[in-house]
């Protein structure tokens, strides 16, 4: 249990991802985890926050005793909204991410395998479960990206040769960042891109249930300047 | 000017008519078997007093569309919602892109249902879920989706490749019944909503035989909304009720406020 | 040629079968002979015209100096809007078609078949067509109604066994409107319910090319009181 | 603020570079080849710059989508619509509602290319042509629609029957460029249009990977319109100009005062 502690935290984990996106990119971000990237100072980037419940260029959550209680989140958080901010019905909300107009979608995961499959939707021997908008942001969007801890609570590994519980989408995964580093789902398999500081390869391997590609060097996890 | 029944709730565009003096009246002609379609997302156009409304009306066999089965934690526990309806024994099945708790902490009243076998839930993706009602007031009875392709809610299931890809054949959803939250109304049944309000209420609206509208500020006079402005037109509208002001009706509360 | 001016004119065409509107009911004009149905006084009735463009609740025609040049109907002429009007685009406007709300659409055709077949979007040996929203209204309307003349310039009859032309929609016609009469669409074929005044049934029924169901008693075209 | 170069049109979201200076810049990367949606219906709506800027630009074997290849008795004749464009020989397809005369008495430019073979001219049922391109911007391959089922358009095409009527299955109209008129717009792309000016208009931004917009007010900073009122989000909308007042920019005239 000792390394869910260690490495980044979760709000680094999400700046990570952030620093990923580019100027003029539309991005959805799941409920959960995710949601820190909005924290993230993206400078003169203009990033135009969606979601699925039809706002389009949200900004900060609402500070208490602002809230707008016709407004909130795809996680039901209140937010505020930015200038050209857009709403929408569900319907159009939905065009938009199917018509693969969404930049890159930030979601959680149970389980990431390293053919791009994940799981973020039904929990081991659960019925029914809570899918929410996952399959259409996972199956349409440009990018997907996952944040999560690098293993579960009992410490098994998230990262899997195969999704053990039922997948969300197919091969579309992109980036995954966990506490421990910042790893790339390429055609070769799961490669380790960036390490989080003070943790060791060895570490992240143990920690990881499938192959990794290692590069000779891999350069600390990019922080915050 | 009230209208105590409806003759033919599927029509009656007449202004004159819509506007009914309370939620019971508004619900009143639901038959068991009936499939409703439930507003919202989160608490935020929920139908609030429309749930209790209908919970108190009692129809049974009941399918009910929404996008999950309780309100989020912005309202009083005794608030209605589909949890109410499930545990009067009226719900049969229900569709929506929530039917499992999505943290192992959560509680879902739905969950002890389906564990028992009481009541069917079919899981749908909410672009799905909301692309399925969408067609249905389009007159569209299938359409091709890429989500879920691939996964477990598309076993056994047809797909189709259009252009090297392989998308999932998904049918209409019609409702006979919407019932939806809006913030302004005129008499003539045309509709505003104020931001995230807006989510599945068109939609359902236009996937419905008859929508029955909980309004939030005083119903305005027939022509009221430029046209220009309307977000659902009065067409898809055929009965709406003003929510009377707390405690008779219920409304949002602020976070924090809520003693559970 | 004589027949064609004989009996009803376009109005009384328009405002016979205008007389069969419901309160309450969506109605959709086609171009042409149609659109005079929206000058018959309605009294009490409330009923809302609908556009294809996407106009719900229009009104008159705009008076000469007062048109809004942001504002036509189906047939790009300029009309004024009823209070409650709403606008909606062209997706959302076929949606109200194809999903049955469309009580009654009026149509011109060139010809009307016994079987509820009728043609209005091509002339015979032209190219292309001029569709329109005929289609979609034809087949999704709940009553399709047809205004026009009994005989071509030619004098050859548009009430016929088959449609020689090609076809808008197939069974969909229940009532027609021409200047010699009203014919109802049953299904043992076509009835004549109503005369034109100073036309006899044998002239209708010369003007006719396929059988015609003739009651023992054919009372006038009733007209507006 | 002014872009001359578009680096990426397909996306571009940012305010500060949406709006163009001139309808030739905003139109100078049309490629040879590509498929352009034209809104507008009758006038209202109608694209008359754009039109005129496509016709210099000049690029060629292009596939044409709007609901007609005119544009109504209220324009003067030597105003610029899609026949300009075939007249240049610009055109290889085009994809209408209307593609012959609707009277014996009507001329269409389009009617003489197509009767020579030099044009091929596919006819859309007008519901058809507006959800083909809804389903496009929604992510949409395929769809099955009640209209044109029996007639010759149907013709050795593929139908299906769900719940005992017959269906005619319609691929998607996804368009390279959408040339649209609106009424308002701010910096960020947000559209208003007035009256029946919406028609066809949000419906090719969103089946288009880049959508030019010609604006008749002047343009508004962003956030001008309210995020409830928006009728095309800004995601939607890739380059925006002014129009400038007549002899310059093209204008639609009161009916009477035509000359042609």
């Amino acid at each position: 249990m000792s390394e869910r502690a260690k490495g980044l935290t979760r709000q680094q984990m999400c700046d990570r991802l952030a620093m990923q996106f580019e100027d003029g990119w539309i991005v959805n971000l799941g409920i959960g985890i995710p949601t820190l990237c909005s924290n993230f100072d993206f400078g003169d980037k203009e990033i135009i926050f969606h979601s699925e419940n039809g706002v389009i260029g949200y900004g900060p959550l609402a500070a208490a005793g602002t809230e707008d209680l016709h407004l909130v989140n795809a996680g039901g958080q209140h937010v505020t909204l930015r200038p050209g901010a857009a709403i929408v019905h569900h319907a159009d909300s939905f065009a938009l991410i199917r018509s693969g107009r969404i930049d890159v979608t930030v979601l959680g995961a149970y389980e990431v395998a390293e053919n791009g499959d994940f799981a973020n939707w039904k929990m081991a021997g659960q019925q029914g479960g809570g899918i929410g908008g996952a399959m259409d942001l996972a199956a349409c969007a440009k990018h997907v990206f996952v944040a999560m801890e690098h293993q579960t609570r009992d410490g098994k590994p998230r990262l899997v040769e195969r999704c053990a519980i039922p997948a969300t989408a197919r091969g579309v995964v992109n980036l995954v960042a966990t506490n421990l580093g910042l790893f790339e789902l390429t055609s070769e398999g799961l490669a380790l891109r960036e390490i989080a500081p003070g943790v060791s390869v060895e570490e992240v391997k143990s920690a990881t249930g499938c192959n990794l590609i290692i590069p000779r060097e891999v350069p600390p996890v990019r922080s915050v300047a | 000017m009230v209208r105590q029944q409806a003759k033919d709730g599927s029509r009656g565009m007449g202004a004159r008519n819509r506007i009914y003096a309370s939620f019971d009246d508004a619900v009143r002609d639901i038959p068991d078997g009936a499939t409703l379609g439930f507003g919202g997302f989160a608490v935020v156009g929920m139908p609030i007093n429309l749930y209790g409304a209908v919970a108190r009306q009692g129809a049974k066999n009941l399918t009910c569309v929404s996008n999950s089965t309780r309100g989020g934690a912005t309202l009083p526990a005794d608030a209605p919602d589909m949890g109410q309806m499930i545990r009067n024994g009226q719900v049969k099945k229900v569709i929506c892109a929530f039917t499992a708790p999505t943290r192992a902490s959560q509680r879902l009243i739905l969950s002890e249902y389906v564990d028992k076998g009481l009541i069917e839930a079919e899981l749908v993706p909410q672009g799905t879920l909301a692309e399925r009602m969408r067609a249905a007031g389009a007159g569209i009875p299938a359409f091709y989706t890429p989500a879920a392709v691939g996964t477990e809610l598309a076993e056994g299931r047809e797909t189709r490749v259009f252009n090297g890809r392989e998308y999932l054949l998904e049918e209409a959803l019609p409702l006979d019944y919407a019932f939806i939250r809006a913030y302004q109304a005129d008499a003539s049944g045309n509709l505003r909503f104020r931001r995230s309000q807006r989510n599945f209420n068109p939609i359902m609206a236009m996937a419905a035989r008859v929508t029955v509208v909980e309004v939030e500020q005083e119903i305005l006079p027939t022509g009221a909304i430029d046209p220009d402005d309307v977000h659902t037109a009065g067409v898809f509208v055929h009965r709406i009720i003003k929510i009377p002001p707390p405690p008779e009706g219920w409304w949002p509360q602020p976070p924090g406020s809520i003693v559970r």
